[in-house]
């Protein structure tokens, strides 16, 4: 047995023990703060599994803003948490069995693998070159499975829509509750002075290496937002109404130039979200950074949840 | 036994915990976490599948890797949803257990006509 | 073979990781909240330093380097502040 | 935006003051680039334009104030610096593996300086990493409740020698008020 193996059993033997304990954790909101362990273990899986976009993806959206998510969510339902019971043992019991039975299943499909692991790598690898990108991954996302990459963002602004929806109709364009944490002169305020501008550089470079390295519009996007989130948060930046039309064209900024330059495939390439030769990467990066931004708005506004109160102008 | 088929057991494992939660625990956020945890097994079988489908120099298959990251951003949106929605039904039950929710419909729907 | 840099590696990195393991036993023993705090933050600082600093001569020149260190300062300083939030959250 | 940095009264920069603090902001922001992308041509105007939009961030959250900074001071305040949060890595290190486990936690009060806001926050931030020493927020008077490991500490003493020395590496005055 080798180290980096004895090293892949203890993150595999904690990833289990970890997720269990969130699942029986007395409190909410300890089981919150074992999430966000849980989600920083799940990165170190996908670093020993090659996948080091995934890993960056998991630590920041998986983890981060999702665990700020709901750690805010835990700590308004707190006052109010009712103790609802169980159900009864038997039907414990039984969804116990079920669940090993499905467990097991899988388990079996794992550990009888196909003669033949089905990949798809060498194909990726060998149109690679035409986009121009150094990264594999970022090929999938904007050239190859571009459709998908789309869709997920028209997915991001619907759930938005949603959320901005669950809002009482006299609030409607009304503000996010968010900057009600911090009194002036609070450290926080200091955090939220000096850490963003570091933020806003490393999210740039996350975007920018993204073509050619892990990282990408997603991982960058997060970064901002959770920026954003920070200064809304301690009161230096007021959080927009949420009818600020700037705002709105922002957060469509994004999957509208991804849109038009799909659209434009029609007429200088192969068709929809096809790109004209010796133009892919350029065109990739104009739609990585326009994504950036607008991910960066969606993700900070979803994680702010809906209007709470009336804008004053 | 290599790393991808043990991280394919644990993530067996975590898809039967996640369920576990998912069915036992009865408050609504702790059901959002349990999904979360079953989400999270699901996209690392997809991470044994892209590690085993290494080829071509990669270390993994870049396919499956591109569907996690969808997975990751659109499970997130899943998420803010559900917990808009389990804060808005609280607010709705305690209005009404209070006594206060006849005077603030009453109030909305003056707004909405 | 191992050099005088490789040595210094394994000095460092070896210590920086006892003084994990030390943090870890603060959080342990350590009576409330606040102790702990004190453990996690000053202990852990000092064996992210020795960690970054037996790393140091396998960076990639001047500027890998220096991202290691930013990697440290950056861990410090957030450590140092959200230490203060969670002290004044809990008091 | 409710800004409490630069001081109150001090309202009025001056343009050249501000241009050149935005030029040192984006210098430091652009090295902060290349310590991320290494030296590459390819790279560099999206590290400029990178640094741009970060110093104006900056400026816009943390505008400049006229204090002049002693740069032989503050190296020498941030070799203290890490010596000292180094030595508090061995204190508390010593104190979590002692068996008997040396501790009298307590809360002290200390009166800061500094002028509130991002200067008393910056040395409080300086604060929490000195041996034994937590500030946990202020009391309704205004001044900083510390959390010690060991209350016979001289806890005031050592505070107001640190931020003295901090005061001074800022070029501000000391003003008791």
């Amino acid at each position: 047995m080798t180290i980096p193996f004895a090293f892949d059993i203890g993150t595999a033997m904690l990833l289990i023990a970890v997720g269990g304990w969130m699942m029986v954790a007395q409190g909410t909101m300890v089981a919150v703060i074992i999430f966000v362990v849980y989600g920083l273990l799940m990165a170190i899986a996908w670093v020993r599994l090659s996948a080091v976009d995934v890993a960056l993806t998991e630590a920041a959206i998986g983890s981060g803003i999702t665990g700020m998510l709901l750690l805010s969510a835990a700590a308004r339902l707190r006052q109010t948490e009712v103790t609802s019971t169980l159900p009864s043992f038997p039907i414990r019991l039984l969804s116990g069995v079920l669940c090993a039975a499905i467990t097991s299943g899988l388990a079996v499909v794992v550990l009888l693998p196909a003669d033949v692991a089905p990949t798809l790598a060498p194909m990726a690898m060998a149109n690679l070159p035409e986009t121009g990108l150094g990264n594999p991954v970022a090929g999938v996302l904007f050239a190859f499975r571009a459709l998908d990459t789309l869709l997920e963002k028209v997915v991001l602004l619907l759930a938005l829509l949603g959320v901005w929806s669950l809002a009482p109709d006299r609030l409607w364009g009304g503000v996010p509750a968010l900057d009600s944490y911090a009194p002036p002169n609070d450290i926080l305020v200091f955090f939220a002075q000096v850490l963003p501008p570091f933020g806003i550089v490393f999210a740039i470079y996350m975007t920018w290496t993204g073509a050619s390295n892990p990282g990408g519009a997603f991982q960058g996007g997060t970064v901002l937002a959770v920026m954003w989130l920070l200064v809304m948060m301690a009161g230096v930046v007021r959080a927009p109404p949420i009818s600020c039309l700037r705002l709105r064209w922002l957060l469509v900024a994004g999957p509208v130039l991804f849109l038009m330059v799909g659209l434009a495939g029609f007429a200088l390439a192969a068709g929809f979200l096809a790109y004209p030769a010796g133009y892919a990467k350029p065109l990739i990066v104009v739609v990585e950074i326009g994504l950036a931004l607008s991910i960066g708005a969606t993700l900070g506004l979803l994680a702010a949840g809906p209007p709470e109160r009336n804008h004053q102008p | 036994m290599n790393s991808a088929t043990l991280f394919g057991l644990c993530s067996a494992a975590l898809v039967g915990l996640g369920l576990f939660g998912l069915i036992v625990r009865p408050e609504p956020l702790r059901k959002i976490l349990a999904f979360n945890l079953l989400g999270s097994g699901v996209f690392l079988f997809f991470g044994v599948v892209a590690r085993r489908g290494a080829a071509a120099g990669l270390g993994a298959d870049p396919v499956p890797q591109a569907l996690v990251i969808t997975g990751i951003v659109v499970s997130f949106s899943a998420t803010a949803l559900a917990v808009a929605l389990v804060l808005r039904l609280r607010k709705l039950t305690d209005e009404v257990t209070s006594g206060l929710g006849a005077a603030s419909k009453a109030q909305e729907d003056g707004d909405h006509s | 073979m191992i050099t005088i840099l490789d040595t210094l590696t394994i000095l460092a990195v070896s210590a920086g990781t006892l003084f994990f393991i030390a943090g870890t036993v603060g959080l342990l023993r350590f009576p409330d909240v606040l102790t702990r705090l004190h453990a996690l933050t000053k202990v852990d600082n000092l064996g992210l330093g020795l960690v970054v600093l037996g790393l140091l001569p396998h960076a990639s020149g001047l500027l890998g380097a220096l991202k290691l260190v930013s990697v440290w300062l950056l861990a410090l300083i957030s450590g140092a502040i959200v230490t203060q939030l969670i002290a004044r959250a809990i008091r | 935006m409710t800004l409490n940095e630069p001081d109150m009264h001090n309202t009025a920069n001056a343009p050249a003051h501000r241009i050149s603090s935005a030029f040192a902001r984006s210098a430091g922001f652009l090295a902060f680039w290349l310590i991320l992308t290494g030296l590459s041509a390819a790279d560099i105007p999206a590290g400029i334009l990178a640094a741009a939009i970060a110093s104006w961030t900056s400026l816009l959250l943390l505008p400049p104030g006229r204090q002049k900074l002693h740069p032989i001071l503050l190296v020498r305040m941030l070799m203290r610096f890490l010596h000292q949060s180094i030595v508090a890595g061995f204190d508390t290190a010593w104190r979590a593996l002692d068996p008997r486990l040396p501790l009298r936690p307590g809360v002290k009060i200390y009166r800061p300086e500094s002028p509130a806001g991002t200067t008393r926050s910056a040395f409080c931030t300086m604060a929490s990493l000195q041996p034994g020493l937590l500030p946990s927020g202020f009391n309704k008077d205004g001044d900083l409740i510390i959390h010690c490991l060991d209350v016979s500490w001289p806890v005031a003493q050592q505070l107001a020698g640190e931020e003295a020395r901090f005061l001074q590496a800022l070029g501000r005055v000391e003003s008791h008020g």
